[in-house]
């Protein structure tokens, strides 16, 4: 019962951050310097066009009022018109969300797997010269700008060695009926590898000097002790008791690695030129596409959230101390 | 087969620290005779846990036993391949360590940590395996419906018995128990000690209770070993250490202790000054700077362990004038006068 | 000063603690923990009195009341007359300096980075003693505590003291200020056997020498008898039995004072080895039983135990909650 | 027991000594090592650098300088193919990212500490208020949220700073605050009330100099962050035109074709100095033991 009004709580705490971010947007939009008119309306729309947004925006109203409309249009999706392609903003940005997503879940899927055995591994390989590389090289790759990365990995093995695409998720040309489709051609694999691999190279630090840092922690706990005096094999000890409770913590941060992932694709999506939200928020910006540039920041920022959220649901749900309070 | 079940002979271990060394046990001899409880007792620091962990060989990664023998039944398990010692782990040789709390992985349910000895050391089926888990919960006095439940569930007292369960789990002929109780409130401690001693007289396992509490080596021990800053001072019957203690460090121990039964105006006499830095440790009798009596030779020449009376040993040059010894230790002025 | 004035008198004093944030109260009944649930007793000037209970019957918190480390959540202290629930400002640092702490832990009473000096002089600045003076008021109370050569101590760190040598250290900052009541929360509890005499026999003597009015908080009878002549028992937040200490060790009147005081071992071989006179089960904070906290443990529990809370009632030389007198 | 120096130790070497860093430690050396040539680089910039980073420069035959490697015509680290020297922009670059991680890194960890210390410390309303604020910084998306801000005010160098200012506070909050926490519960906390000594006090004297070396560790992982976004945002073309950094070097080189050229030379130094420089951070406070994300202790 408890672990409910735990949930119960988060939830609420959730939708409270979600509110006040919209309305951060929201001010931040209506405040900004210049014309607060040309967050939803272009001189070049036509007449009727600019009098149809500037109704369903209340754009001549009071400020509050314009903020319970925003609301209101906001809960029905209604972002409002993209200056550059004329079309709803909610439509373009939820067909480029998959593309973002795909992104990144195989790069993090990839960086977890890595990062969680070879912080064990160096865990277990304690003060050896293998650690003393090892960590300093890690740490290497979490000081490096995601964006060079991806310009040496593209210098070398698209443009040198031309073993993959230079940008984009299917060669010119090729049409895919579906999504799915796309997804599953076995030539999207290889426009996906450069840019998973550029963001995994990056993000594999973090779970890999958590679980590292981890498992040192529980190898000096006394029920480690305890399962080696049982007589239980290293095997055992290692992996069924210390490793299982030190992933525990790295489980949760995988939910919120992803937030952290999001921001990273901005500018990966640009190097390779992947039809994502980052590289549809950095474009809107230069265009000045205002209603793009809410919409598509919208949108990462109900992911965080959306994965802050799920990362304490994950704690309690994991912890069997907390789950079973 | 021989009364004594263990006999450990001039046990001595080292942990590394920086460039030297410390001989947290400077050897150590005591025999645990098959069937019963030994006290093994003294001060923090005085080598006590690091005889208890050496005869699991499981130890912190800078100890290394470095001399002396530990013979169970006749084998030196101080000596044995590593193979041959797990072999022995938790089948004859089994720990009960001080707070269950972090004794017991945290992620798992008590049953889960009973079937994975049972199992995996006892060589049980699964279902076997059930049956003599609940068994052992019925022996310690816990609901079977409990098995499930996880750590943080049970109260100090329900973890220190699901810890007895565990080690009782594969019938192992010695216990070893460091400060089971120690951590407990008084009650349940009782209770803890009066279950411990009847499950070892009915299963006839030999027990080796560490602890710092003469008052519970008096209610439960059938023998006891004190020591002090490495080295075992006095060892005999209880009953004999403790009415006739014939080694200062023990007199003086005794009168530290308060007595509910005593008189309500006794005072309680310290033992001025602290044990020796064991990286440097004084030549001699280690006790010699904060004893009494000490002569001349107590702080050159270290007394070896000799027999007063049957059993009873103690490491004193002046033991046999113990008795006189023991009437001027009962005399707050001869501690205040020393310090 | 006159010696039977009351000095410290607790009117049905309450600690409870909501367990569970605010939201939980809106939704459920949220679980209180009633660490201290109404105790009365009071003081004469000189008077010492042993607190003593097993963890968690709230002797710790009934001490941090006394000395305002936690607000009482009901019922009245009063300190010489004057109430000290809701004391501030200029009144509270007096009531400070007349009342002082020595804590159980030694290494965690003092701040690591701090010299003996600084430790020691922290009261006299709160105190605005002049500066030259001060260093003479630190080497009184340092000798007031039998510390050899106090002098060498000043410029030390607590991790270079000693256990025995930090608890006098502890010992001379509450003294420091010559307060008239001092609460000493098991302040041997972490010291060997050995050392522990030495460290009692200071309380003693300084306490008759200054002549303090004391709380000496233990779960330890034998300690307690050792220090004060008066002692209350606790269980579960309330009072069970107050009276003179050797007439509770030789005749304990309340089911659970009969059951603590033959649970203690003594150091010579022959003590009863008969069970105790109490049931089983672990006192759960949670959900204390109705009535009398103790029945579900009690032999001699019968039905008035769980309808009616038994107030403390004069029998002979003590005060007992308990039907049966 | 191991005799002390008698003379009070002064406030410095306290001071020092209180932020306990691990100056033995090869990896610490190695990185005050990198911070010092940084530093001095940024400081004597115009007299290290050949070139004006910006003029267009000509070979002695008057042709334009452009796409030069390394070691042609004198340049050192060749040109770009506007003709500009690649050295003289990394020296000009050290200034903007040293200027923008030190200032970013001082703002976050200030005011980070001051919110983890005041919510960690008073607990109440005042701790849920102050988490509440840091779960909403935590739910902006930070990069998206710069390019965001860029689109408004004119580019520029603070940009960055300011955005690091309003959002990522969070961390440095969250940790010291669950730091605080457990100090707050410390026998000499208590011990110093009992004594009289006021919250103030008791913050300045015990609680803040335990948490300085955390809020100096995360100061150091802000001065990457710091840097690392600059780089990032002026790579996007949100930088400021004005003054030369890593960043906008990065840029110039992607958007003229410099991958298909493979001329390593231009784009590959700036990423090592800006590599160079944030693991610099995490070396000297050691922070790798830690470098994760704050323990998720609520």
């Amino acid at each position: 019962m408890p672990h409910l009004k735990a949930a119960a709580n988060r939830a609420l705490q959730f939708a409270l951050v979600l509110w006040a971010v919209v309305t951060i947007l929201f001010l931040m939009f209506r405040l900004m310097p210049g014309n607060p008119m040309a967050a939803y309306i272009d001189p070049t729309f036509t007449v009727e066009q600019q009098q149809a947004l500037m109704a369903q925006f209340g754009l001549d109203k009071p400020l509050w009022e314009q903020y319970i409309i925003y609301l209101g249009n906001l809960l029905q999706g209604e972002l409002g018109q993209s200056f550059r392609y004329r079309e709803p903003v909610a439509e373009r940005i939820i067909t480029l969300l998959p593309n973002t997503l795909i992104l990144t879940f195989s790069s993090l899927i990839i960086a977890y797997a890595f990062g969680i055995l070879a912080g064990a591994y160096l865990a277990w390989r304690r003060g050896s010269t293998v650690e003393n590389i090892a960590v300093p090289l890690v740490l290497t790759t979490r000081s490096m700008p995601e964006f060079w990365l991806g310009m040496v990995l593209l210098a070398v093995f698209s443009f040198w060695l031309g073993w993959f695409p230079a940008g984009g998720t299917r060669s010119a040309g090729t049409s895919y009926d579906s999504l799915w489709a796309l997804y599953t051609s076995g030539e999207f694999l290889r426009y996906l590898t450069l840019p998973a691999l550029t963001l995994a190279i990056y993000s594999q630090g973090l779970p890999l000097l958590l679980m590292r840092s981890n498992m040192l922690d529980v190898m000096k706990e006394d029920f480690v002790t305890m399962a080696r005096i049982k007589g239980l094999s290293p095997w055992t000890v290692v992996v069924r008791h210390a490793a299982r409770n030190a992933l525990l913590p790295v489980m949760t941060s995988f939910a919120i690695a992803v937030g952290y992932q999001l921001q990273g694709n901005v500018v990966v999506e640009s190097v390779f030129s992947w039809p994502g939200l980052g590289r549809e928020l950095v474009n809107a910006v230069s265009a000045s596409d205002y209603p793009l540039v809410q919409g598509a920041f919208l949108l990462i920022a109900m992911v965080v959230i959306l994965m802050n959220l799920v990362a304490d649901l994950l704690y309690g749900f994991l912890d069997p101390r907390v789950s079973h309070a | 087969m021989s009364e004594t079940l263990l006999s450990v002979r001039d046990l001595k271990v080292n942990y590394r620290v920086g460039g030297g060394g410390i001989d947290a046990v400077d050897g150590a001899t005591f025999d645990v005779p098959r069937g019963s409880i030994v006290g093994l007792v003294g001060e923090s620091g005085c080598g006590k846990t690091t005889v208890a962990r050496a005869l699991t060989r499981v130890m912190a990664d800078n100890a290394r036993i470095t001399g002396g023998q530990m013979l169970l039944e006749g084998t030196d398990i101080a000596a044995i391949p590593e193979r041959q010692m797990n072999a022995l782990r938790w089948r004859d040789i089994a720990f009960i360590p001080q707070s269950a709390m972090n004794s017991l992985d945290p992620v798992y349910t008590v049953e889960y940590q009973l079937s994975e000895v049972l199992r995996r050391r006892g060589g049980m089926g699964a279902r076997q395996a059930r049956t003599r888990s609940e068994e052992l919960f019925d022996m310690v006095g816990i609901e079977k419906s409990r098995l499930r439940d996880y750590p943080h569930q049970f109260s100090g007292g329900m973890r220190q018995r699901v810890a007895i369960a565990l080690a009782l789990a594969l019938n192992p002929k010695l216990v070893i128990a460091d400060e089971p109780v120690t951590a407990l409130d008084v009650i349940v401690q009782r209770q803890i000690l009066d279950q411990l001693r009847e499950l070892q007289t009915m299963l006839g396992i030999s027990v080796i209770l560490v602890t710092h509490d003469i008052s519970v080596v008096a209610y439960i021990c059938d023998m006891t070993v004190v020591m002090y800053a490495g080295r075992i001072v006095e060892a005999g019957p209880m009953k004999a250490v403790l009415t006739r203690p014939s080694h200062p460090y023990t007199m003086g121990l005794r009168n530290a202790f308060p007595d509910l039964a005593g008189a309500a105006s006794g005072t309680l006499t310290p033992i001025e000054g602290a044990p020796p830095n064991l990286l440097e440790p004084p030549p001699g009798c280690r006790f010699a700077p904060r004893c009494p009596f000490a002569l001349d030779i107590c702080t050159k020449v270290s007394p070896p362990l000799r027999e007063l009376e049957p059993g009873h040993r103690v490491a004193c040059h002046r033991a046999d004038e113990a008795a006189v010894l023991r009437e001027l230790a009962a005399k707050t002025e001869t501690w205040l006068a020393h310090a | 000063m006159d010696s039977n004035e009351t000095l410290v008198s607790v009117r049905n004093a309450q600690l409870h603690y909501g367990v569970g944030g605010a939201l939980q109260a809106l939704r459920g009944r949220s679980s209180v923990v009633k660490a201290v649930d109404g105790v009365s007793f009071e003081l004469k000037r000189g008077e010492s009195v042993g607190l003593l209970g097993e963890s968690g019957c709230g002797k710790t918190s009934m001490g941090r009341l006394l000395l305002k480390l936690e607000e009482a959540t009901g019922g009245e202290i009063f300190f010489a007359g004057q109430p000290i629930v809701g004391l501030r400002g200029a009144a509270l640092r007096q009531y400070r300096a007349k009342a002082q702490l020595i804590f159980q832990n030694p290494f965690d009473a003092v701040n690591p980075r701090f010299t003996i000096r600084a430790t020691l002089s922290e009261p006299l600045e709160n105190a605005k003693i002049p500066v030259r003076e001060r260093e003479g008021r630190i080497i009184d109370a340092l000798e007031l505590v039998r510390l050899p050569q106090p002098q060498q101590f000043l410029n030390r760190y607590p991790h270079q003291l000693s256990g025995g040598q930090l608890q006098r250290v502890v010992m001379a900052r509450a003294l420091i200020l010559q307060p008239e009541f001092v609460v000493a929360d098991e302040p041997v509890s972490m010291l060997d056997v050995s050392v522990r005499a030495g460290v009692l026999n200071v309380f003693r003597d300084v306490r008759d020498r200054l002549g303090l009015t004391a709380i000496y908080i233990s779960h330890d009878l034998a300690l307690v008898r050792y220090v004060c002549e008066r002692t209350i028992v606790m269980y579960l937040g309330r009072i069970m039995e107050d009276g003179p200490t050797e007439d509770i060790v030789h005749e304990p009147l309340h089911p659970y004072t009969r059951a603590l005081v033959a649970a203690v071992p003594v150091p010579h071989p022959d003590q009863s080895h008969d069970p105790l006179p109490i049931g089983r089960g672990a006192p759960d904070p949670r959900n204390p039983p109705s009535g009398c906290v103790f029945r579900d443990r009690c032999p001699y529990a019968f039905d008035r135990c769980a309808s009616e809370v038994p107030q403390l009632r004069q029998a002979g030389t003590r005060r007992v909650a308990c039907h049966l007198f | 027991m191991l005799d002390v120096a008698s003379r009070k130790p002064n406030l410095v070497a306290r001071l020092l000594r209180s932020l306990r860093l691990p100056l033995n430690d090869p990896f610490a050396l190695f990185g005050l090592a990198i911070y010092v040539v940084f530093v001095l680089t940024a400081i004597c910039a115009n007299y290290l650098a050949p070139y004006d980073p910006t003029e267009i420069l000509y070979t002695p035959s008057y042709d334009l300088a452009a796409d030069l490697r390394p070691g042609q015509e004198g340049f050192v680290l060749g040109t770009t193919s506007l003709g500009r020297d690649i050295f003289s922009q990394i020296v000009y670059g050290t200034r903007s990212a040293l200027l923008i991680g030190i200032t970013a890194a001082f703002m976050v960890a200030l005011i980070g500490s001051i919110v983890g210390l005041i919510s960690g410390y008073f607990g109440g309303w005042v701790d849920a208020l102050l988490m509440r604020l840091a779960d909403i910084a935590f739910g902006i998306p930070f990069l998206p949220f710069v390019i965001v801000l860029a689109a408004f005010l004119k580019p520029s160098v603070w940009n960055v700073v300011i955005a690091m200012a309003l959002v990522l506070w969070r961390d440095t909050a969250r940790v010291i605050r669950s730091q605080v926490l457990t100090l707050r519960t410390r026998g000499y906390v208590d011990a110093a009330r009992v004594a009289g000594s006021s919250d103030l006090k008791i913050i300045l004297r015990h609680i803040t100099p335990n948490i300085l070396p955390l809020s100096f560790l995360y100061g150091s992982i802000a001065i990457g962050w710091a840097i690392l976004t600059e780089a990032s945002i002026s790579f996007l073309g949100f930088g400021d035109p004005e003054s030369i950094s890593w960043g906008y070097m990065l840029q110039d080189a992607f958007a003229s074709q410099a991958l298909a050229k493979q001329a390593y030379y231009w784009f590959v130094p700036p990423g090592i100095c800006i590599i160079l420089v944030v693991s610099a951070g995490f070396f000297i406070t050691r922070g790798y033991e830690n470098i994760l994300f704050p323990k998720l202790g609520r």
